[in-house]
């Protein structure tokens, strides 16, 4: 590896876990409701509210659209407001936020529509409020299938952190990138490519046995 | 793209930024008085646009200095060469804060493009501002943050995409932006606190594949670019010394 | 208690419309435990869905403890639904929580404390027979422990409104015993009404005081048990009934029998409450000189009445036995005479629908 | 036609084992309407499951049609299961298919033409009564309907096994009637062997012609109709028994008695097929001057065969009530005399597992 | 627009729906098989084969791990043996399908999972062949649930083509990245963006409604 030096790669490292965590953390915290809000909104849903639908689906689909530099660029201003920079990797962190939160929310939403119309029935039976039915019934129910979704959004969160680079977020993909693909250096682009398959290894076996465990218990 | 002598349809590899913009305004209607037509291919890549002229699929592209060329053939093999330098757009460093390059301070984040060819440029454009001192045995045309010796005054170099350069210059201290940046940011050139010197291999080139160098075609576009009517274009459009302009052209 | 005034609930679908249920007028009383029969499909699921308003009306009203459910905001009907314990015909049990979390849900729903939780979950799974599953899932359970799971969620509350949809279709007869003479237990407790669908008539004959029979989306007869028992006026009701109360001589013996002997006469004799325990018959016969024989006979407790049908043939003079029918008769015994050809065997009534 | 060896079933869970089937022994032969009995958790769901495989057992042999299914390769085993059909106890319905496409998957499967599929489908959906359904998706239909759709499909390939279970808990006894006749054409007609677990002892009285009873995993008795109807071993046997064929003195008939009256004995008599049809006890009571009160009665049809349970009071003096007594016995009827006290109520077994 | 005309818009549209609808049609094709088999093979599958599902799911693993760029370099070669070149649209067709593949094989495996158990034992039930199983029972079953895997499966792919552009690929996304980001012309990142709102928006919408379809039937 002529090109780069173990601290280099030690930061890398170090940097994309920090970026795939915290934005995995945030975006579960916001795409999870959003996923929930979906299905609670829509026709047939138990809190049925088309222009709430519609707006939560329209707005998910406008973020969805953006291509992840657009949306790195357009959300500038909120990432300052937020970290204070529009650089590095902090700032690498909110428009990976923003991008992973309605690609978590479409999953859960299709997770949560598979579960079982019975028992929201047995749980509104119960006089359990909107808050209750989805701590108590939607999210037990569906867990096994949005802990698969997170692990999914996880690893595009991964490919995602490989375009951190344009800000100077720094990370493993974007050493395979910058110093392997643009540097002409296979050696760099094996080595990152094998850790990146090793994070994401260790990720999908976490996340099946998760949700095996989940699904049987 | 066969090496025909009727040859009459010329595929452009396209890169954003002003070589190709010259290409288009300058040198394509002279090359159509002459009866060719020019088709273009965007890349947002040099890289894959390398590939292409590699693979045959674009005859030229005019978005590389020598050196990145000569890099190019010897990790890939391949067999691009130049055939004319064309007036080039010197890299400078900018700040949105600072007047002066004096005002560097330990910690301050200079921003520099994270493609290689340019970063190998900012890094010498760094070393000519006295801020860092270069490894003697490095390249100079490939040259990375692994080849700082000394980083005199600790600043914190941050290699970014050249395009967020001027869109992140507000949170930089300093940045080292590319000349084809500053063109298409609309940036201010004369704002530049210190230009890099062009060197001869840091002149922008036309780039045929080998086989082609010597094609009537090639021939033509080398005729263009050393034409009175691109000179007279030239002096019409350089008011203020945007432009670099080679020996050959002059 | 519980009202349902002009009921009708539409299915639609597509371009059609399928009526589930038609003019439904019910009154269910506080203390009441109210069974309702009826073939498959003929809307008794609809219609104790319409109870906790799961189901809407499509037209009329609901009235539970004096509340308008359509003119109650969405708090007020789950604050009325807490108290409303339901037993779903499916279950409908979390699969991702054990038999013990299944049965605290409701609980944990109040915010009770997690030590009463503990006591009262325990004791009902005790009272169900699933102490031992407690930890189970109930993808690891057999069908009628998964009912049982069902029946001690809806009572963990102590609601006042139990409404069982087939509580006991999965279960063994003795299960079934133990878990109906609970429910009447808690009846007679705390007052509490009990809404039952079923298809069983002994659920009906063991635990209901008020009978409902449902036929193609409309209640087609109604009354106390006994009415109902006694007197089914509907051809429904009477196969339903006669699913029990056994008082159709079965072919098999009905073919062995001579009814050209003018010697003879078969009487289908119903006895109820008292007389049922008087020697009548042997009294009659003993009077009058005729030799009775037993051919078929069948006695039901109803919650402590008793009902006897009594199929015998008499043997003897022609006077005689005129004479025996008419003591019968006057000692208040209803009696049919058996003729052949007029025995009606229990026709299969098949619904389509 | 099917056996089990020595079949054990353990269900492995973390560190605990649930010993679901201890040691079964079964042999069914060709054309028996076999019934299995027993209380909920007893074992029944995972035997039948056993005959077509989708349970392994932990240990013994499953041997169908003389094929030992443990050696049967994939394919050999799903050509065998082709020929068995099955009706799950809770359905097991395609949510995403129609009435008529669920029924039609099994000939979907076997490469059916449509013409044949068209006629077989309307045929049987014609007899569960669900030909206005065709279109209907299972969640638009009701419990009962839902479980005829499985039937339906059971028997869309004509198998020559047939494994019911709880195949009519979600039916009106019409219904069930319904289903049960045609099961016993199609058994008589093909000659098909049908295996019906069930809780429900009317259709075993109806329908099998041989019965297991199954507790905790085990089979505690096994015989034909007739010998568990009249002589059940086990008190299991005898209360699922009791349920139908009511030989038990309710309490509220018992309490008006008194014991102490040396002129009065109250018997518990037991016919059995032909004796049911003499005037016995009148002619006894007649010869011997003793005055009969008949306090309950039941007579069960067993598919042809007369079971009759009466208890009478005998009203007459000490030495002629003991003549009667006597005669009844030498006429080989199964007699008990009833004292104070003696009477065992039926006991609820609760079932904890 | 100073800088784009209507023609290249067109062309980009063109370009767009070209990539999208080929690599989709077959990514799907692939995908959908490859999530069928994970499951299939899965422990507690029906056809349980615990190297087949390693293989399998290492291999899904190892593709989502690349970063896309790097996956589009790496099988340059295989490229030119398909389309006979690296560059152009149907060039970024063939990296865009192997990086869609895994992701709609990972979808597919949760909404697969997601089929209740008793359906596949009466399949079983009834002598189906594993083919059967999947064609008749599994695939019906857990077909609204596909489809909203593939609607998402179809916007991550829109995504995806904006990165088309590396090689010359085109699009409206490369539009957007090239003319308007590389070359500071808001206006097309406007109207670019417009344009794939509208796309996702009307894919979002057509997939939600033949989901519900699907579903309620
Ligand atoms: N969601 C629905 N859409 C269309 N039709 C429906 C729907 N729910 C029920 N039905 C129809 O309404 C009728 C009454 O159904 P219901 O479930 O009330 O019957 P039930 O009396 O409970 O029968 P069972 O004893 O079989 O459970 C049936 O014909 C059924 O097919
Ligand atoms: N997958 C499983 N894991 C653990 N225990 C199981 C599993 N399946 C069944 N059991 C247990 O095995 C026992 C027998 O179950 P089975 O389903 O055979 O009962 P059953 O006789 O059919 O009862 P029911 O009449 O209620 O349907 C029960 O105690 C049940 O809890
Ligand atoms: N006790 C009546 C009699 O002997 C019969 C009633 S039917 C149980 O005449
Ligand atoms: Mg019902
Ligand atoms: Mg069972």
């Amino acid at each position: 590896m002529a090109t780069i030096t173990t601290a280099q790669i030690i930061k890398a490292i170090l940097e994309t876990l920090q970026m795939v965590s915290i934005s995995l953390l945030l975006g579960a915290l916001g795409g999870i409701p959003l996923g929930v809000l979906l299905v609670l909104t829509k026709a047939g849903g138990i809190r049925k509210n088309t222009f709430m639908f519609r707006s939560l689906n329209n707005l998910v689909n406008i973020v969805r659209s953006l291509p992840f530099i657009i949306l790195l660029v357009a959300i500038v201003p909120f990432t300052k407001l937020i970290v204070g920079t529009s650089i590095g990797t902090k700032a690498a962190i909110v428009p990976l936020i923003i991008y992973i939160i309605p690609f978590i929310a479409r999953l859960v939403e299709n997770s949560l529509l598979e579960v079982n119309q019975g028992i929201i029935e047995a749980a509104q039976a119960m006089g359990a409020t909107t808050i209750q039915i989805i701590r108590y019934f939607l999210l037990p129910e569906a867990l096994g299938s949005i802990i698969l979704s997170l692990t999914t959004a996880t690893i595009g969160l991964i490919g995602a952190t490989a375009m951190a680079g344009t800000i100077g977020g720094g990370g493993i993909g974007d050493i395979a990138i910058s110093y392997g693909y643009q540097r002409f250096n296979t050696e760099v682009i094996v080595f990152t490519v094998f850790i990146l398959i090793i994070f994401v290894q260790c990720i999908q076996n976490f996340g099946n046995h998760l949700a095996q465990k989940a699904r049987r218990h | 793209a066969e090496n025909t002598k009727e040859k009459k349809e010329i595929t452009i590899g396209v890169s954003p930024g002003p070589y190709n913009e010259l290409f288009d305004k300058a040198i394509k209607p002279i090359l159509e008085k002459k009866g060719y037509t020019v088709k273009s291919i965007d890349f947002s890549d040099l890289l894959q646009s390398e590939v292409a002229l590699s693979e045959g699929s674009v005859d030229l592209n005019v978005a590389q200095h020598t050196a990145y060329a000569d890099n190019y053939n010897k990790e890939k093999g391949g067999k691009l060469t130049p055939i004319v330098p064309i007036p080039t757009v010197p890299a400078a460093i900018f700040s949105n804060k600072y007047k002066s390059l004096d005002q560097v301070a330990p910690g301050q984040k200079v921003g520099i493009p994270m493609d290689p060819s340019n970063a190998a440029r900012a890094f010498r454009l760094l070393a000519k501002a006295g801020w860092i001192t270069l490894n003697d045995a490095a390249n100079p045309t490939t040259l990375t943050k692994n080849d700082i010796k000394d980083n005199i005054h600790n600043i914190e170099i941050m290699e970014m995409d050249s395009a967020q350069l001027p869109r992140s210059l507000d949170d930089l201290d300093f940045a080292v932006i590319p000349g084809s940046i500053v063109y298409s940011a609309k940036m201010d050139a004369a704002k530049g606190l210190l230009q890099e010197n062009v060197s001869r291999e840091l002149e922008l080139v036309v780039v045929v594949d080998e086989k082609n160098k010597d094609s009537q075609w090639a021939k033509d576009i080398v005729a263009a670019y050393k034409s009175a009517e691109f000179k007279d274009y030239m002096k019409e459009n350089n008011k203020n010394n945007y432009w670099f302009i080679p020996e050959e052209l002059k | 208690m519980i009202e349902l005034k002009n009921i009708q609930k539409i299915f639609y679908k597509n371009s059609s419309e399928i009526q589930a249920l038609k003019n439904i007028n019910l009154k269910i009383n506080e203390g009441d435990i109210f069974g309702v029969i009826g073939f498959s499909g003929a809307g008794k699921s609809t219609l104790i869905r319409m109870v906790n308003y799961l189901e809407q009306p499509t037209f009329g009203e609901v009235i539970v403890n004096d509340q308008n459910l359509s003119n109650l905001s969405p708090q007020k009907l789950r604050l009325l639904r807490k108290q409303i314990g339901m037993i779903f015909q499916h279950f409908n049990l979390l699969e991702s929580k054990t038999v013990f979390e299944n049965v605290s849900i409701p609980l944990l729903l109040e915010g009770t404390d997690k030590n009463t939780i503990y006591t009262r979950i325990t004791e009902l799974l005790n009272f169900v027979g699933l102490a031992s599953k407690a930890d189970a899932y109930p993808d690891e359970l057999s069908g009628g422990q998964k009912q049982r799971v069902g029946i001690a969620r809806a009572l963990a509350t102590n609601p006042f409104i139990l409404l069982c949809d087939e509580a006991t279709s999965a279960l063994d007869p003795q299960t079934t015993g133990s878990i109906l003479q609970l429910l009447k237990e808690i009846n007679k407790k705390y007052k509490i009404t009990i809404l039952i669908i079923t298809h069983e008539m002994n659920v009906i004959r063991e635990i209901c005081n008020r009978v409902a029979v449902m036929e193609k989306g409309e209640i087609i007869e109604e009354g106390s048990l006994l009415d109902i028992f006694e007197n089914p006026q509907q051809q429904t009701t009477k196969n339903f009934i006669r699913t029990i109360v056994h008082d159709e001589i079965p072919p098999v013996i009905l073919n062995t029998l001579d009814f050209s002997n003018k010697n003879k006469l078969v009487l289908k004799l119903k006895f109820i409450g008292e007389n049922s325990q008087q020697a009548l018959l042997s009294e009659a016969c003993y009077q009058y000189s005729v030799q009775p024989n037993i051919l078929f006979a069948n006695v039901t407790e109803l919650q402590g009445d008793i009902l006897g049908h009594l199929t015998v043939e008499l043997n003897g003079t022609p006077e005689n036995i005129e004479k025996t029918h008419q003591y019968l008769l006057q000692k208040n015994v209803g009696i049919e005479v058996v003729e052949n050809g007029n025995h009606n065997n229990c026709t299969n009534n098949q619904s389509d629908s």
